[in-house]
């Protein structure tokens, strides 16, 4: 025979191919519906489809950015051209991912991949487009939750695709895409800081300048189910096996240490939550929503980890975090500038500071035995060390990538806010507040069905 | 004819309704009602922020009846939801000056 | 050693074959829990059980009926032998997959795979029972959309299994299993015809023949629970990455690209419809129920093109179709026959229409460089081109298609819907439509707590 | 080139432990948040934050004890070392999983992967460790649903990590970690008594001893939200394809066939319940909750059988186990100790009695041409039969090995609850069982919004 | 002044607000409730067993109005809500002594 | 004995509970109500059709005084709800020829 129909290219993997793409499909459900049913279900009942109208269409909106010129600036060639410096390496260089190469050339980040540190991908340009961008499109439906009950829809989605261009591409390039940090060694396996600090920055800025939720939402911010809670948070934690265990890029030996120690310092994380509400929280009583909070902490703590910890690491980093954020949760909120602005659902805690102490722990927990890609002949095997196995100056490594990403972040946040405020109104006027969906959207989580009665039914029989 | 308003303990509804009916007359309008009063509501935590709810779920029971039947509906009921703690409920009566039967129109007991 | 034990037989790729498991999978969440509960959130309180069950038990029967005889309708040899023309190239010999070689055999359609268009499957029968089953399963569930609030549960216990008999295969044998429009060009990658055309047709007529709803009904048909809503949306949102990433057969470039333009078409959409909503509804303000049409609308209109198009291929077909059908549905809704047959959930819009024309818009940008199967050798690479690179013909190929589709299925269902009212009515009675679900099931959504008694435990303790 | 990075070891296929991960994940999503809202929407309004709350915890209780210990009691080496007898081969030597070799070494199971059963495996230890988790994990949330609504949350912290250890091991070991029961040709696919006949005998006894639920819940034991628990059980359901098919630990046909044998006798098994409903139930009407019982029950009859027997087989254990728990359910229930013991949801019919039938028609309908591993050279196919493939003794090893199971996990079960009866009361208080969650967790699942008012905002904006 | 509560089926309110408007009046009140009377419950099923709800979904409306009034909405109700089938629901009057609008502090019929 | 009933909006209940206290009254009655008036309701559109809600969402106040309190009763809540917007709610008082309480069975003042 002189030819025949193949599947795919010689470099293709079917396997390391088929979990980029679940992974990614595991992260994209995190979103939608996850958090959006996940934040639906916490906030009061006026504001539940308001919250989901802003994570669908702030899932969507980075998408489209993505693949019109954000991914590359995330994972391309630095725009300012090969130098030194962090200016050098700050962003990536705009460009589309619409063409044919752009969906079936084999993946690449030219910084990045296959010149040393990381063996050459196995899959596709999309799929890599893909995996990344249900990182990229999580970011904004996270810091959502310090904003909602009062951004207005369109400030919301002119704000959602400047911030992906301007601060969370940057995050990506330093960290990820051979950026400035990537050269100095530091580590964020999955997004403590590029997502999670990132979010809680944000969030926070974000909050301050648009100022808080009404008084009268505020007194009566009660979730309207926790069952739907349940459900977003469920799908958040399995789907989080995804998010960590698709940073190997290949589905190897590492990727499956990244799916358990997630898991594992997910577990702890929301065990040592219960156990603080039952011992040092006022009511002394263990809670639901605290066994949550305990488990978004443990899943944002062991992202900038999951692969560079050996378990024992994973199962600290649960305790400690949550430990740390519990605290401050508790206490720090009581002192400026947390009880001065209104972060709704407390984000700044449960990813900024979570994320924050994340990436630092894992400067201390790296187990450089822990092997993200395998060595052959020569060549070492690579992976990390913390300070806990003879490496002290990760730690500052860790801290000064987290100082970047909070001083960048905050400030293009502030800044990107003042110009969409000069477009449109940050905040819904207080009419629309006091009443909510029904005045944003004309819609209500749940109609009253007796109460109401269909006047021009659009889309529905008419009578002959 | 007379009005007889019980608010209850939800659980104790089955109980009433039998009491009721034991009296005579079968028809009566419910709804789910909150209660403020001796018993003490209770504090809810979401996410450490404290929520009281000063208020208990009560059950609130309509009952329209002859003059000559109101007093007996009145020992029924209390007897029927009473469990001698806190928060058992209060009955009252009112005057209902017309009552009438939507489907047939008729007024009066006729209507009950 | 002269032998040992091996997982798997040669022609096993598990990664392909993984692939091929796990988008089956998510094919099947998009019915179950998806579809089941995104309907059952939109319609009324009263009807939010009977839908349900009618989702979970049509998907049921149809997989008896898979493996019993239709599979092999869909995907075995054509019935009347080999021959040309339509009537030789309709539908395939019914015949069982129960036994060990229809499980574990290599996977073979015998007048596709493996003979010039396809590589040879490298996974099993099973797989591919599975994966060509759920989409077998959902179809009904779409047309369901139509009928629902009055159609009764004999009736569709009935129809469901002769509907996947006798219309569903020969769609399928007709574009995927070697039938006559397969054989002709026609593209359809994932189901724009098989599929949604034919359940807004099938659902259309069903609505017709079954006649509408109460007007009590019809005046109160507000949704129960938009929460739910966005649980159901958002799973068929991120399952069908498998739905159209699985059709390749193999988890290869053409898949992962297949699963980002479905993603990249869908927020396309779902933000096209978002801004119509705010400029062109009547209310002029977004919706939450608009975005979840638009984004059902990208996915529809994706669905015949996924693995054909490039990514600028997919946000055309996002933004057209979905203009097309946000203006169909509030224009073309009322005039004749639209406004005349009462289809509940609008199926014949949301899936009808936009199946069809994304189907029609598959034969404008089909991009040849993007490649199906590679060619090795002499053999050329498997890849199809639209009228925008050089082949206007494929439009008219679409046409025709579709027009099969539109014609042989509304006759169908027709005749089949005349033969399940001579064993059956079609309809509840009218006192059973007033009640709703307490009525047929015995069952509520959410039952009245305080105000019952259970009088007959027949499962639980019994005071001794 | 002398070396270079590769992303695995040469023993490692990504694609098999890709399907090896992603199954982990679906049977993940089984628990958390599939049966943790499954439950919690069908308990009665006031217990469904407990519900969710003992679903959360549960399951990360067990993923603590797992890594620090049990994992290796169930698939380890035999504590008492080599020997013959049940004795020997009861349980394995306890150790952790947390160090590098724990999570990226060869995967392997001693006394059972690469010795003459079973290829050994392509994936690292973290995979089997997680996949083998969220069975052990699962477990206790299934038979929460016997002795919900009443068990203290203390009790059941304490009695969760016990049960795991001293019962769940000893099943696991027996039948899977290559114990008495495994090397006696004990066929167990996927836990129909390892997970199921455990779940449903040790909730009964737990239900037994714990005593009723108060006399008011049980007479308004109705469910709060039928759409939560199609949200549940759908995604147990789906979520149950990675359930079977994991359990060859590889990606090849016979997992395929697990995966679609699963669906179909699910499949049939549902539509037994509703027709059994629509003739056999005293309504004679169709019901949701029926469905669903019978979706559970094919799930878990099924499940010892799933890579064992060909589609006929799949079929007739989703009939015949059906019938059974559907007399059961209504007349056993109806008889000691059934009508003495409140276990509230059921357990002991749809996981005791479907298991328990499951594994009996496993010992029936086992088909020796569905081959699990493939033979080469002289190395005969791994592959099982039952009595109708000539092999009657197996129907009496099934029986035995189920005994075995009935009767230690019973003993074991009472003197665990008599034990942390010791440390603390079993029971809550009655008082705080009138209340239910608002008295437990200060959390009710609906807050009434109007009615409360925020008292101390911990974590709120102050004004200023 | 009146008060005239109407308990009806809730797929009539339309009907009864449209006919208490016809007479005069804008304002009322209206709630869900349930109502025992002739007009039988179900039995639900819930996992096979069995579960009595005896009682019916109703729609309460309460208005007020000058004595003048009061008879021409009772008229008016028990018209609008009547379909002549078991259930249709009662409507009675009681007298109220004062009224007031909360915005204004207006009395009596001004308040109304 | 009376009965004084409040329509008030939601977000007013904890000062109208409040106002009620400091008369010195500590029971009360509370459910959630839709009120028709001259506060106009609303259009909700579902999937592109129009739903008219003409009801606004209020809350019922019942509180049982002796005669003596209720003009001071009446005069706190109105006090209490008073936005001077549009829709702030009605008060009207009835009597109540006896009042029970379940719980001991004392009548009149007593059962307060
Ligand atoms: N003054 C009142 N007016 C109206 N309802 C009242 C009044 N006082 C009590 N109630 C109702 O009666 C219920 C029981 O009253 P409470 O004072 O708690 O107990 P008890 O009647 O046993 O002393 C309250 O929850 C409330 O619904
Ligand atoms: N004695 C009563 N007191 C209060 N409400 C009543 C009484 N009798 C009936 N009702 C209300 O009227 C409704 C209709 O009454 P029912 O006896 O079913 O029908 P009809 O009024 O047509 O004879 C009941 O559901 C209940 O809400
Ligand atoms: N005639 C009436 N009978 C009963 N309730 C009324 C009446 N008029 C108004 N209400 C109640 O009072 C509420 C406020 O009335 P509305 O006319 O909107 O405002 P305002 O009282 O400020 O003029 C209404 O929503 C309704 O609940």
């Amino acid at each position: 025979m002189l030819g025949a129909l193949v599947p795919y290219q010689h470099w293709l993997s079917s396997g390391d191919n088929t979990w980029q793409l679940v992974a990614g499909v595991l992260v994209g459900l995190m979103s939608i519906p996850g958090l959006a049913v996940l934040y639906g279900g916490l906030v009061q009942k006026k504001w539940a489809v308001n919250t989901m109208f802003m994570a669908f269409t702030g899932f969507s909106l980075v998408l489209v950015c993505w693949v019109l010129f954000s991914f590359k600036m995330g994972f391309g060639n630095s725009w300012t051209g090969v130098g030194h410096g962090i200016f050098h390496n700050f962003i990536g260089k705009p460009g589309t991912v619409l063409s044919h190469e752009g969906l079936q050339s084999q993946a690449n980040i030219p910084q990045v991949s296959g010149i040393g540190s990381m063996p050459p991908f196995r899959f596709p340009m999309s799929s890599l487009v893909w995996f990344q961008f249900v990182f990229a499109g999580i970011t904004p439906l996270l810091f959502l939750g310090s904003v909602l009950g009062r951004m207005s829809v369109k400030a919301w989605m002119l704000f959602v695709p400047l911030w992906s261009t301007f601060v969370y591409t940057v995050n990506a390039f330093l960290l990820w895409g051979g950026g400035y940090w990537a050269q100095k060694g530091a580590l964020d396996f999955s997004g403590g800081y590029v997502i999670h600090l990132a979010a809680g920055t944000s969030g926070f800025v974000a909050a301050a300048v648009i100022g808080p939720r009404l008084k009268r939402d505020r007194e009566h911010a009660v979730p309207n189910n926790l069952l739907l809670v349940a459900v977003g948070a469920g799908i958040v934690w399995l789907g989080w096996s995804g998010f960590n265990g698709g940073d190997p890029y290949f589905a190897g030996a590492d990727a499956a240490a990244a799916v358990l120690n997630t898991n594992l310092c997910t577990a702890t994380a929301l065990l040592t939550w219960v156990i603080l509400d039952m011992v040092a929280s006022p009511m002394k009583k263990p809670t639901f929503l605290g066994a949550i909070n305990g488990m978004i902490v443990g899943l944002v703590g062991i992202t900038p980890a999951a692969g560079y910890v050996d378990g024992f690491g994973a199962m600290m980093i649960g305790v400690i975090d949550c430990v740390i954020v519990f605290f401050a949760w508790y206490y720090l909120s009581k002192i400026r500038p947390f009880n001065k602005v209104d972060d709704a659902l407390g984000v700044v805690y449960t990813h900024g500071i979570a994320g924050f102490f994340g990436g630092i722990l894992t400067g201390f927990f790296a187990d450089p035995t822990m092997i993200v890609y395998v060595g052959t002949g020569k060549t070492p095997a690579a992976s990390s060390a913390g300070l806990f196995f003879g490496h002290p100056w990760q730690v500052m490594i860790q801290l000064f990538a987290a100082l970047t990403i909070i001083g960048y972040d905050a400030v293009v946040t502030f800044i990107l806010l003042k110009v969409v405020g000069l477009i449109t109104p940050l905040r819904m006027p207080d009419e629309v507040l006091e009443i909510g969906d029904a005045a944003v959207h004309d819609e209500e989580v749940i109609p009253p069905e007796t109460l109401g009665r269909m006047a021009s039914a659009s889309v529905s029989y008419e009578n002959s | 004819m007379k009005l007889i308003t019980a608010v209850i303990k939800p659980f104790k509804l089955d109980d009433v309704k039998d009491a009721i009916r034991s009296v005579g007359i079968e028809g009566m309008t419910v709804s789910e009602v909150q209660g403020a009063g001796r018993q003490r509501g209770h504090t809810e935590v979401y996410r450490g922020a404290e929520y009281e709810v000063d208020l208990v779920p009560k059950v609130k029971v309509e009952v329209l009846a002859d003059d000559s039947q109101a007093q007996d509906i009145v020992e029924a009921i209390v007897n029927a939801a009473k469990t001698g703690k806190i928060g058992d409920g209060k009955v009252w009566v009112t005057d209902a000056s017309d009552v009438v039967r939507v489907r047939t129109g008729e007024r009066g007991s006729d209507a009950l």
